[in-house]
């Protein structure tokens, strides 16, 4: 259905400046009824601020918007939404105490007086069963994981009979299966002829659903290629500035000793029967699909969420963690996969966060932060993991989500941690910060750092694991060697076809 | 030196506004300079702005204690509790501090380890310390302290500066420390701005929260002996409503009532703000509603002019380019 | 007694409990009349905090008052003994300071009390109204006060049970004392209350203007004026309808606007030292007459100057008050 | 029990829990005051509270919208006062249009409160704390600092508070406090069953979210406002009906209350949960410990104290009672399923 005809939607020489950050710079994007549009760029690179203009959140700076060959000036998100535009944004943005269907309907302009909650949950039920998610409409959206809460976007944008749907890194904490689903809807939609723009950092994906792609760098267009002329590596070089490499699978460590065992480990109802073993330098992958209970399993060996059954062991010793602190006092530390709510404090900056979990460090005897200290670790970790700031009194909030990221990860690394448990801690970085965060795990293992790896991302989980522990439905299925550890395997297992002949939960060592 | 480079934005908007209404007061009555003038502005809402210190952790730490007032006057009953049965002063003024630390942590423990909203537990308290207040003193009024405690309250003991004035210029001291440069500063902070990331993060944030709770109840039974010692006899209303003066003070200062931001430069502006314009107004014979009106105006207005002001210099700059 | 000289400038304030209601508005108009009469040529400051700022008001009004070095301070206390550093500040400056409506208990600082009534006779007044209303028989009464810390209602309180002591009262039976705070939502609700507590009452006796408006308003709504009747002391205006209606038969009061007025011509004559602070001195207060200071027998060191009388307001008379 | 999650929610629980809870008060005050079971302590307790519920109902509005509007007080004492006073100029005045004023004058203040929060973008705690001190300052100056007195009102209003619409046995229905209830009911049905309505929750559970969506966060912030001035202003001519006697101090500290009730009935402080029901239940267990403790032989120096102690224990126990029930809810319901059925092994394959 890709026809050579007009744009529907058009963006011309757009610029937008926040401060002393000239966030895009005479940027054009053209996009086209019945056609994926993806966007490329490296974190910062200003694709999140072109989606916020082409849904009217802010203004541009200079620049005109077209629609259907017509100028228009879209001056608020419910002006987009009567142009037929319609967003989900890279966070999800979800009312909390309103129901699923409620959530998915809310921003409706044309719903009448009365809210017709019968038909209400029907329509929900309709639209999310064509997603391919089960979920009850009825409850509400408060303490949905992140992968519920992109699904209640993508069925909210969908609802909206659209003429363009912008995706702003939807995938981003979706496993497999559900990118899967989400593209069949992703197809589809095209097909129906709406003009979508689609943004990722997740190359193969991109590939597998483009038609045309685009890269940004620093705020400017680098490239628009159709897909036949695309090549991930182009793309790779168009977004960096430089040629880079692909994701390289790590190898193999050796084991060094026993630092974790974990024994029947359970918490009433959420998960239960997780047990593993893992060693200094080793390098421990957790694959599942979302809502599998792998975070539930960080929690708990964080002491966030304790567990009430089964036993963790520290070097031998059996431990009770109930606390962050008792955890990180054995040193273990947990990066969590949301890093606005449960991350980082936004409003300070970045040595500020950095410090935080060890601040106890930087006191001197009165109890008052030393200054200087603080800022030389903070700069140290800003040098090595390219955080890209004018300076480590930055507020994070100024940040793109990947640099964002990284002052996470630093502000674990800081911790000096033996187990360092990460939770997806690629969701919504370049590929560049991507690679960077690949060797710094390779790096942190060759040290002799014992990592729990929980990643949607598969090829991740594979490319870096040494062992790739399954989990489906809170239950611990299988544990994968490296050798036996391919995509259908671990997949089969998650879905729970045929898992018990593909790969016996075999016992830990 | 750190403090003073937080001087921008807000700060500055006040420190404007305090030159004008001390010029103001300056042309407007002659009365004004004089030294006894300048100990009395002080004098007169001293024991607000001891409390207003306190609060402006709380708040910052996202918190709120409506109950200080009442603490103030839960304390001052004690101490003119025991006294009156027989306790020799020092220990009834301990006893006072200790009612307050007491109600603090009663407050800190609901809204910490339980979880409750501070403002429904302490609106609670607002209304409940009152009440133990007046269980201990009924109807009647308590006075005939040791000449050194009236002293402490009624004569300037430093030069011509009162004790409590003394007080709070140390307190004021030491809090902008705490807040600005110590390691528990920086945790009211972030439990302020992201309570869930400090947990994450591993804050121990139920002490914090409770030693908060604990040391604006502390702080308020010291405001309310020394209110006890200035008016020299201790009734139950003592304080009454002090509260929204309390929470003004420090909402002017520029601390977000969501919690997160605000300093203590803000804080102190505030207070000569506040303190200046009801002293002029008071020798301009302006008091009572017309008083609270103004202030209340300068409230809203402070946050207002600001938000216009940024209106049109972004309308401003959008047309430039 | 001292005439008074005319025409001097005294800058004087006249400071209520709080400003807000009528019975203060009234003095005020007696100080006015009185400041025109002795052609004061600086205007009469008439200053009142809050209500729920009374006491830090008081203070900080009487202490910029200082801070101004004003002549003479008139106070209607409402702050107990906690007014007496400021006042002390105040009078060691010089500055006359005259306590009326309600004085300040240990008289520290005061250089005399204008007494509207003698409180003794406050205590007989209400105790006869009470006797009156509920007859020979006799039957249980609860008072409805102000504030518990409303220094002129506890004395009148107490010179009432003092009262109640004679064998002439014996079948009155107080129950029961609660305070209503001079607000007219709590005043309603404690009136309300006490018909609730207390099946058989039969009067309720309430010693504060806004207490015994909604007392009565409170039994017209329950329909109970045939049951609990309400006295106590009210503005004619406020309570001629429940006065005519039979809600509350009797009340007393005096003239707030005389007690205004003496209050001015007493700080005046201070302020002018026409006459001095001392047991005995004697002077002419325009149309009121001639005032003598005495003693004031029920603090243990203060003078007062009793103005006196009382006015009892029943059907016959409250009409015509009220205008 | 999975039909019972499926078709009540949470907070339906909680209100469920606070009308045990107030059942329990009553039983245990009965068991305590002679003669408690009668319709003289139903009216009582339910002419008491009306004024405070339909004020809650407005700041229920306001609360759930994430703000708080703390000059409803001296709005009850404005509009009860000028109300009041045009009463005395014009006493053939329509019982209706005296309403009106009142609701129109309370209306006009929520007007310029929402002005400040919306369009101002002032903070919404700061701005009442402000209007709070300037309506009272306002009053003040205007009447002179009169008091309003029974003498000057109009037979009909006095009479009010007892009028009855209808007795059932013994309990009058009083129209006061039909009116109350009705406004409940409307407001309560508008905010579960009006998509109008619905816009309260999602502004107040997400701000940020309901801007990038596109709701109109300013107008129904601002509504809420003008909303809540107008129920206060009816809060004021029910005071005004009540107490006759209105002094320019009237209504005073009120504000407290109302926020009470509604933080009692389980509205979060914090914007998008609770009900327009909860908040007259925490009115009427407000009222009700109230009203009793008044009854109660004990000394009046203690009751506050008892009060203070009671809102505690409501807010704790229904606090904990609401987490374990969202526990309860949660733990069954929060999954997301994905279909095993189709396409089995194309998700992971096709890389
Ligand atoms: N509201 C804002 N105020 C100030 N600066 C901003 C704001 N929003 C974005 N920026 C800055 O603009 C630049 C572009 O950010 P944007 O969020 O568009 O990047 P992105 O390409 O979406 O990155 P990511 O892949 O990490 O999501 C960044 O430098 C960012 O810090
Ligand atoms: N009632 C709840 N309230 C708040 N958070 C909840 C609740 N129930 C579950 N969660 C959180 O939601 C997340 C569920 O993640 P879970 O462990 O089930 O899946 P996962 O395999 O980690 O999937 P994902 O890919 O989404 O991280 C966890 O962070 C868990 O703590
Ligand atoms: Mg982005
Ligand atoms: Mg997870």
């Amino acid at each position: 259905m890709t026809g050579p005809t007009d744009p529907i939607f058009e963006l011309r020489n757009i610029a937008k400046r926040f401060g002393a950050t000239q966030a895009l710079e005479d940027v054009s994007i053209a996009l086209h009824a019945g056609e994926v549009h993806a966007l490329l760029g490296e974190n910062g690179a200003g694709k999140s601020t072109l989606i916020k203009i082409m849904t009217g959140i802010h203004r541009p700076d200079r620049g005109q918007i077209r629609l259907a060959g017509r100028d228009i000036v879209i001056g608020s998100a419910a002006e987009a939404q009567r142009h037929g535009i319609a967003a989900i944004y890279q966070e999800p943005l979800l009312f909390p105490d309103l129901n699923v269907a409620e959530n998915i309907f809310i921003s409706h302009q044309d719903r009448g007086l009365l809210t017709g909650w019968g038909q209400m949950f029907r329509r929900a039920d309709s639209i999310l069963a064509a997603l391919g998610v089960e979920l009850d409409v009825r409850s509400p959206a408060r303490g949905l994981t992140l992968a519920a809460q992109q699904s209640v976007e993508i069925a909210k944008a969908i609802s909206l009979n659209v003429r363009v749907l912008i995706m702003d890194e939807p995938t981003a904490s979706l496993s497999a299966h559900e990118v899967a689903q989400l593209f069949k809807l992703v197809r589809d939609l095209r097909d129906r002829g709406v003009a979508i723009l689609f943004v990722s950092h997740r190359l193969e994906e991109v590939f597998e659903i483009a038609d045309k792609v685009t890269v940004f760098r620093d705020g400017r267009l680098i490239s628009t290629r159709p897909r036949a002329e695309a090549t991930p590596q182009r793309a790779i070089a168009d977004m960096v500035g430089r040629e880079m490499g692909l994701l390289q699978p790590r190898p193999g460590a050796k084991r060094g000793e026993r630092i974790l065992a974990v024994r029947g480990l359970g918490r009433g109802g959420v998960f239960q029967g997780v047990e593993f073993d893992i060693h200094r330098g080793e390098v421990l992958g957790f694959a599942g699909l979302v809502g599998a209970g792998r975070t539930d399993v960080g929690l708990a060996l964080f002491g966030i969420e304790p567990a009430t059954e089964g036993s963790i062991a520290v070097d031998g010793e059996e431990v009770s963690l109930r606390s962050p602190r008792q955890a990180m006092a054995r040193g273990i530390a947990y990066l969590s996969e949301d890093r606005r709510q449960l991350g980082l404090s936004l409003p300070m900056s970045i040595a500020a966060n950095i410090t935080l979990p060890v601040l106890a460090r930087y006191l001197n005897r009165l109890g008052l932060i030393r200054a200087e200290m603080e800022r030389a670790t903070a700069e140290t970790y800003r040098k090595r993991l390219a955080i890209r700031a004018s300076s480590v009194e930055v507020l994070v909030a100024k940040l793109s989500g990947g640099n964002q990221q990284k002052v996470m990860l630093s502000k674990w690394l800081n911790t000096h941690p033996r187990l360092l448990i990460l939770d997806e801690p690629t969701r919504g970085i370049d590929v560049g910060a991507k690679a960077e965060v690949h060797a710094m795990i390779r790096e942190l293992a060759e040290e002799g750092i014992a990592i729990l790896l929980i990643s949607s991302d598969l090829p991740e989980v594979l490319a870096m694991s040494d062992r790739v522990l399954v989990m489906r439905e809170g239950r611990q299925v299988a544990i994968l060697d490296r050798d036996s550890a391919d995509q259908e395997t671990v997949m089969t297992a998650a879905m729970g076809q045929e898992a018990a002949a593909h790969a016996p939960a075999e016992a830990p060592a | 030196m750190r403090l003073l480079a937080r001087l921008r934005g807000w700060e500055g908007l006040l420190l404007v506004l305090l030159v004008a209404i001390v010029a103001m007061n300056v042309t407007r009555s002659p009365y004004y300079l004089g030294v006894e003038n300048i100990v009395n502005l002080f004098q007169l809402e001293i024991e607000k702005i001891i409390v207003a210190l306190t609060m402006t952790l709380l708040i910052i730490n996202g918190e709120i204690d409506l109950s200080v007032a009442s603490i103030m006057g839960l304390a001052a009953c004690v101490m003119a509790w025991l006294f009156r049965h027989g306790a020799p002063m020092p220990w009834a003024l301990l006893g006072g501090l200790a009612a307050g630390g007491a109600a603090g942590a009663f407050n800190g423990f609901w809204v910490a380890y339980v979880g409750l909203p501070s403002l429904a537990v302490t609106l609670a308290g607002l209304i409940g310390y009152r009440g133990v207040a007046r269980i201990l003193v009924e109807d009647r009024s308590y006075g005939g302290y040791p000449a050194w405690f009236d002293a402490i309250g009624q004569q300037p003991q430093l030069g011509p500066v009162t004790v409590s004035i003394a007080v709070f210029a140390v307190l004021f001291a030491i809090v902008a420390v705490i807040l600005h440069d110590s390691g528990f500063g920086r945790i009211v902070y972030v439990m302020g701005n992201n309570l869930q990331a400090a947990r994450y993060s591993g804050v121990r944030i139920k002490p914090a929260k409770l030693s908060l709770f604990v040391a604006s109840g502390l702080n308020a039974a010291l405001a309310g002996l020394l209110y006890a010692a200035r008016l020299g006899s201790v009734r139950g209303d003592l304080a009454q409503g002090f509260e929204l003066d309390i929470i003004t003070i420090v909402l002017l200062g520029g601390v977000s009532i969501f919690g997160g931001s605000g300093n203590l430069v803000g804080v102190g502006l505030s207070i000569l703000v506040i303190l200046n314009l009801r002293n002029g107004m008071g020798l301009a014979d302006i008091t009572g509603n017309t008083q609270t009106s103004v202030i209340g105006a300068l409230l809203i207005l402070s946050v207002l002019i600001p938000n216009i002001a940024q209106t049109v210099r972004s309308n401003w700059k959008g047309r430039e380019t | 007694a001292q005439e008074i000289k005319p025409g001097q400038a005294e800058n004087m304030v006249l400071l209520p409990k709080f400003l807000g209601i009528a019975v203060f508005d009234q003095a005020h108009k007696g100080a006015e009349e009185a400041a025109a009469e002795l052609k004061n040529p600086t205007k009469l400051q008439f200053l009142g905090p809050t209500p729920e700022n009374s006491v830090a008001g008081q203070i900080e009004i009487v202490t910029n008052a200082t801070t101004q070095g004003v002549n003479a301070i008139m106070i209607s206390n409402n702050a107990g003994d906690q007014i007496g550093p400021a006042v002390k500040a105040a009078h060691d400056k010089g500055i006359t300071v005259v306590s009326w409506d309600s004085p300040i208990p240990s008289s520290e600082g005061e250089d005399v009390f204008v007494a509207q009534v003698d409180f003794k006779e406050t205590g007989k007044v209400m105790a006869d109204m009470a006797l009156k209303i509920l007859g020979d028989a006799g039957g249980k009464f609860a008072v409805l006060s102000a504030s518990p810390d409303a220094a002129n209602q506890n004395a009148w309180i107490a010179a009432m049970k003092d009262a109640l002591k004679d064998a002439k009262y014996s079948k009155l039976d107080l129950v029961e004392t609660v305070y209503g705070n001079d607000q007219s939502e709590l005043s309603y609700n404690q009136a309300v209350a006490l018909v609730d507590k207390h099946p058989d009452l039969k009067l309720i006796m309430a010693p504060t203007t806004v207490g015994i408006a909604a007392a009565a308003k409170a039994m017209q709504d329950e329909k109970l004026c045939d049951k609990v009747k309400v006295s106590g002391l009210g503005l004619p205006a406020e309570m001629v309808a429940y006065t005519m209606n039979g809600c509350a038969p009797a009340f007393a009061l005096w003239s707030f606007v005389d007690l205004g007025y003496l209050s001015y011509y007493t700080a005046y004559a201070l302020a002018t030292h026409a006459i001095k602070p001392e047991e005995g001195a004697k002077f002419h207060a325009g149309r009121m007459g001639d005032y003598t200071i005495t003693k004031d027998p029920t603090r243990a060191k203060g003078l007062r100057i009793l103005m006196g009388p009382f006015s009892v307001y029943d059907k016959s008379n409250v009409e015509a008050a009220a205008k | 029990m999975k039909w019972l999650q499926r078709h009540v929610r949470p907070e339906q629980v909680r209100e469920l829990s606070l009308l045990l809870l107030l059942v329990v008060a009553v039983v245990f005050f009965g068991s305590l005051i002679d003669g408690y079971y009668t319709s003289r302590t139903f009216n009582r307790i339910a002419s008491s509270v009306i004024i405070i519920m339909v004020a809650a109902v407005g700041q229920t509005l306001v609360v759930l919208t994430r703000n708080i509007d703390l000059s409803v007080g001296s709005l009850i004492g404005c509009a009860a006062y000028v109300t009041g006073h045009e009463l005395g100029l014009h006493p053939g005045m329509h019982p209706l249009v005296a309403v009106l004023i009142a609701m129109a004058l309370g209306a006009a203040a929520g007007v310029i409160n929402g002005a400040l929060v919306t369009l101002g973008r002032v903070p919404s705690i700061i701005v009442t704390l402000g209007t709070l001190a300037i309506y009272r300052g306002i009053l003040v100056d205007y009447s002179g600092a009169k008091t309003i007195t029974t003498d000057t009102l109009p037979a009909w209003l006095l009479n009010l508070p007892q009028a009855t619409l209808a007795t059932i046995g013994n309990l009058d229905l009083r129209e006061m406090v039909v009116l109350a209830l009705a406004i409940v009911a409307l407001f309560q049905f508008a905010t579960t069953r009006m998509n109008f309505g619905r816009l309260f929750y999602a502004i107040g559970s997400n701000p940020d979210a309901a801007h990038l969506v596109g709701l109109p966060t300013r107008r129904i912030v601002f509504a809420a406002f003008v909303l809540s001035g107008a129920l206060a202003g009816l809060a004021g001519f029910m005071t005004l009906a009540r107490f006759g006697t209105i002094t320019v101090d009237n209504g005073r500290g009120v504000e407290l209350q109302v926020v009470a009730a509604v933080v009692v009935g389980g509205v979060n402080i914090f914007g998008g949960s609770g009900t327009v029901v909860g908040a007259m239940l925490g009115a009427v267990m407000i009222g009700t410990l109230e009203q009793s403790l008044f009854r109660l032989q004990i000394n009046e120096f203690w009751r506050d104290a008892l009060m203070g102690l009671l809102i505690l224990l409501a807010v704790a126990s229904d606090a904990v009672i609401l987490s374990r029930m969202r526990a309860l809810w949660a733990r069954t319901e929060l999954k997301l399923i994905a279909k095993p059925a189709p396409a089995p092994a194309s998700g992971g394959a096709q890389r």
